[in-house]
């Protein structure tokens, strides 16, 4: 598929969690064009940002693109009030996809708005046969966006929601890495990760020589491999998220710099 | 387009437009390829090449403030060994004519990566980024003093099979020294400005913000800084300048032709919008049009008359 | 407050706060005082004074963008003689310490301001706004070269009753020689930064847009260039340092605390908040209380722990 | 009185012609503390702008201030969009104001948004029994805030309205100097002006001699006297608009430079 721009009429921006949001675009472009794990580079406002921002593809069906955010600063903020109706520019799709094992027994990690490109992934594993489990933790209830998830448990075999202070039975009170040990992670032939850096970094300990991927976040700057702004150190030398990835083997990534 | 954008740039090459894409913010990844393939652009430089492989400064690399971001990539890139062999397979889809940006450590090490450089054939230009990596990353230049930035040039001009382009750090703009000493040993054309040198605080942590502490600054709000560079350094020598520093729009573009550069060039801006340069190219077109101004000569005297 | 602000200004004075208003943003004016009395302000600089009176620029003198500011207001003012006539008059309600900020055209010009305002009494400190006003306005300071410009602080501070700050325009900090330079001749504390040279063009008309066509940038958008020459200066002298560039709310002034600056000055932003200081003392307060931090000397300390 | 800033509640924000808005402000601090004439300096926006913005005022009665505001740039255009319950910072009381001359005739002539300060001046005016006439000036009917102006009437004794280019048979087609020539300007002991620069250039030939008081604009850095951005040229040396003016004797305003 080429990279293009379009500009993308907002449908709706809903508020699903605390601070995070879903923001539904009409594209004609892109539609059936985005690979699970592609991101896109919106331009969340022309007048308050400079660059744009990088959003993992929530779910694209019929020519909608949702994108699941969190208001983290001034483009995000500037994004949560945009309104249907608008008009927000975009590049896509960017960057590579996870690799879609078929007929497996996989597990999907993920931590806050990391969930998004792992519930994209989840329909096409689901379509290729694979049996997908997935643990996503949230800081607490209001941080968990329960609608967006439980509209995707269908492709979902387990599901498990880790929160890190809860009284109710139907979440696990701790971090995704406390509840991994109660898990037989053996029982997987796959992992695909998804979070913060530090959840991603105790992971690749925990998941050491496993079959596991991880789709990372850093800054960019174009968000199409001519900037060197997203440059990470890995065991095969310095490699470009945007372009390289965003999505790695989880042991070939180097912690140290995040 | 109504009108005949074909700049000259001497003896570098007859331009298809005036547009220029900036060192640092150009590459060739087939994403952004596929995005400019239809864009009028005059040139293209490609991301500073050093002798040996650099692999860039530590995370964070980018901060954005409200109208302009501070970066210390590090010039990260393999090397010019590697660009020559790979120049073919990297470069012969690019539909623009290319300058190859260059740094070095010290006056030899410029000579090297020309002579390196001198084995291929299809750049138009070696532009010199003469800032000093390793005292500083991109673009501050203060450690070159205006001796051996003469010779650097000098040097460079005698030994390039290309015509040199010098781009200029805006410490090197404070006044039209280096501009003239740029002219007077040889070189083809100028640019500036390279990004201001510039630093960010993460308050709430008590640390520098960036991974390498400092970093260049660039974007819209380096504008008038480097507009009254050009202005004041066209006055004083008759190369041609290619300007740049924040443009982002055609009137952007337009200020920096009237007070006297040649060509225009976009860094920051082209990566948040790589069809930047045929909206800017429209927007002229029409500008022109309502002023009933054929071309650029007559604009920059427009300009001079309001002075 | 939980906090004890006083700053000493080696043998200037010990502030009240490290708050200083900047040169041509603070005036004697009754709006602006009814503002003030209550802030907790450590010093004011009035606006420079020259030999003879100037009448300042054509307008206009301002321009304004995103977040930054271009002025050319010329130094408008009625020369030193009148300064001191009125001295009483204008000054002796203000309820901070004042510094007189001066400029002359060549080096026996300060000699002989300076020699005029000895017959003052109250003043703290005499400011030099080394910047060559004839050549270029507020701030353009590339025409004095590092002789004169030594020699120039060493005059003033031999003759000055008064001890000397020595105001560095950002082309004067773009290495720390004029820094040593000044301190070396005798100055009692360094400030910096003056504004940016800029300019800007009213596109529409092709013509400069400031009547006096180049100008000064100020304001938040050169809070990363300024930031970065205190830290660098910082380094390398000993005097105190007061910065100042775009200063505009807590976290910008203790990033300027943090590199090095022993007080920090509000330019532009006093223009728009003249109650800025004591919002920004009681966040300065809160922040060193959250960070369990007792003076600004610990702070500089945390932060260079984290270089 | 002591010039002060108030965080002041918008009460409401209407548009009033093409581009015109009148947006109202609740103020504790400054209520009865306007002389008219006076001006204020409001942050138009923390986010898109610098400084702040001066703005006449149209009415201040029981602690309601009144402002009448075109949108020609960013600051008016994010005043524009401000909503009521928002609140805004403004200084003020600023600036001189007009000498209000007792038991006289007097003709005010206005264009544009000038209207608002001499609309202010009416009431004052009126209260000391002179008798006042209105010519007021606009680029047409879309630009002529004609319930502004309809709902001071009482106020006014004669109410003449220029369009620049109109058929109806209520306004007058041309400019205000144009209409002047129609008037016995003999008849007025006193004359108050306030619009565009070249309006009031042409006023000052016309009025040469007369009692004339001008309220001018000038790009402004502080508004409260202290950064000489508003210096003007005037046959009594250089003076600041905002400290020394806004108000002027109309021949002592030196045309050239603006
Ligand atoms: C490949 C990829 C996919 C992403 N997908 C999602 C997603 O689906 N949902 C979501 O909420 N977020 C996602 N992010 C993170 C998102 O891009 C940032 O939260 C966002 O850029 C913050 O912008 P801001 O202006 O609000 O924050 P600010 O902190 O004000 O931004 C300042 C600068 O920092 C950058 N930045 C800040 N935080 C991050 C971050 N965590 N990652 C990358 N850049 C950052 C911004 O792009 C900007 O240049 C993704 C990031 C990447 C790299
Ligand atoms: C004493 C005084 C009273 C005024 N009263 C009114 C009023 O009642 N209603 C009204 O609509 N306007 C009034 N103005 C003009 C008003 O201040 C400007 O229209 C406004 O500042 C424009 O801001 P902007 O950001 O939309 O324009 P921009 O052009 O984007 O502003 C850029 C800069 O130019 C300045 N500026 C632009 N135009 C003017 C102007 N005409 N006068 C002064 N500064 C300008 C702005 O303050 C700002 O600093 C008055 C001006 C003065 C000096
Ligand atoms: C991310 C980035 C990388 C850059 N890398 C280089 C570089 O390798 N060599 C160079 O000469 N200039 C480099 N520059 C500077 C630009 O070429 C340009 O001179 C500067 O950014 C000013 O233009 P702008 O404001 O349009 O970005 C870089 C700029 C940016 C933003
Ligand atoms: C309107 C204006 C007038 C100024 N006049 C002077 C001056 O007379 N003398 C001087 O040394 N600096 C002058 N400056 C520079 C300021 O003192 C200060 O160094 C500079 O603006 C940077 O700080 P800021 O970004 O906080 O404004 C002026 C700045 C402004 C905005
Ligand atoms: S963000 Fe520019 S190369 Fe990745
Ligand atoms: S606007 Fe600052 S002195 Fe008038």
């Amino acid at each position: 598929m080429k990279i293009n721009s379009e500009d993308c009429k907002i449908l709706d921006n809903i508020k699903m969690s605390e601070d995070g949001y879903v923001i539904t675009l009409k594209t004609v472009k892109f539609k059936d064009k985005f690979s699970p794990g592609n991101f896109l580079q919106l331009r969340c406002s022309e007048e308050n940002t400079v660059l744009r921002r990088p959003f993992s593809i929530l779910e694209e069906t019929d020519g909608h693109i949702k994108l699941y955010f969190k208001v983290v600063g001034r483009g995000t903020r500037r994004l949560s009030n945009r309104k249907s109706g608008e008009t927000v520019n975009i590049i896509a799709p960017l960057g590579n996809s996870f690799t879609v094992l078929a007929k497996k027994r996989v597990l999907l990690i993920g931590g806050g708005c990391g969930i998004s490109p792992l519930l994209n992934l989840s329909f096409f594993l689901s379509k290729k046969q694979s049996i997908v489990d997935a643990l996503f933790g949230f800081r607490n209830e209001q941080d968990y966006p329960k609608m967006i998830v439980e509209n995707r448990k269908r492709e979902l075999n387990n599901l498990w929601i880790t929160l890190d202070e809860t009284n109710k039975k139907e979440y696990n009170e701790g971090t995704t890495i406390d509840y991994l040990k109660k898990i037989n992670i053996d029982m997987y032939d796959a992992f695909y990760c998804c979070g913060p850096v530090k959840m991603m970094e105790k992971l690749s300990d925990i998941l050491k020589g496993k079959w596991a991927q991880v789709s990372l976040e850093a800054r960019m700057g174009c968000g199409i491999g001519i900037c060197y702004g997203c440059s990470i150190k890995t065991t095969t030398g310095s490699r470009r998220v945007c372009s390289d990835g965003p999505v790695f083997n989880l042991n070939e990534v180097i912690w140290d710099e995040f | 387009m109504n009108f005949d954008y074909k700049t000259e740039l001497k003896k570098i090459a007859t331009l298809n437009s005036p547009i220029i894409i900036s060192s640092g913010t150009f590459g060739t990844s087939g994403a952004y390829l596929d995005l400019i393939k239809n864009q009028n652009i005059g040139a293209v430089v490609t991301k500073t090449i050093t002798l040996e492989a650099k692999s860039g400064n530590p995370q964070p690399r980018i901060f954005e403030g409200k109208n302009f971001i501070v970066n210390s990539i590090g010039l990260e890139n393999n090397g010019v060994y590697d660009f020559v062999i790979n120049f073919d397979k990297n470069y012969k889809n690019i539909p623009f004519p290319i300058i190859v940006s260059i740094s070095g450590n010290d006056e030899s090490e410029y000579v090297k990566i020309i002579k390196k450089i001198n084995e291929l054939n299809s750049p138009v230009a070696v532009e010199l980024n003469l800032s000093c990596p390793n005292v500083d990353s991109e673009g501050l230049a203060s450690a070159m003093n205006l001796k051996s930035f003469g010779k650097t040039v000098f040097n460079c001009s005698q030994v390039s099979k290309f015509p040199i382009i010098t781009k200029l750090s805006p410490f090197q703009c404070i006044n039209t020294m280096y501009a003239e000493t740029a002219e007077k040993n040889g070189t083809t054309a100028i640019s500036l400005i390279n990004t201001v040198p510039a630093m960010v605080i993460d308050t709430e942590n008590m640390s520098p913000f960036l991974g390498n502490t400092v970093g260049g600054m660039s974007g819209p709000a380096i504008k008038p800084i480097a507009l009254k560079m050009v202005h004041e350094i066209y006055k004083s020598v008759t190369v041609p300048i290619i300007g740049m520093g924040g443009i982002s729009n055609y009137r952007d573009a337009l200020d920096f032709l009237m007070v006297g550069a040649t060509a225009v060039s976009i860094g920051t801006m082209n990566l948040v919008d790589p069809e930047l340069p045929n909206k800017i190219l429209k927007n002229i077109d029409n500008f022109l049009t309502k002023k009933n101004i054929h071309d650029f000569d007559e604009l920059k005297k427009r300009f001079q008359k309001n002075l």
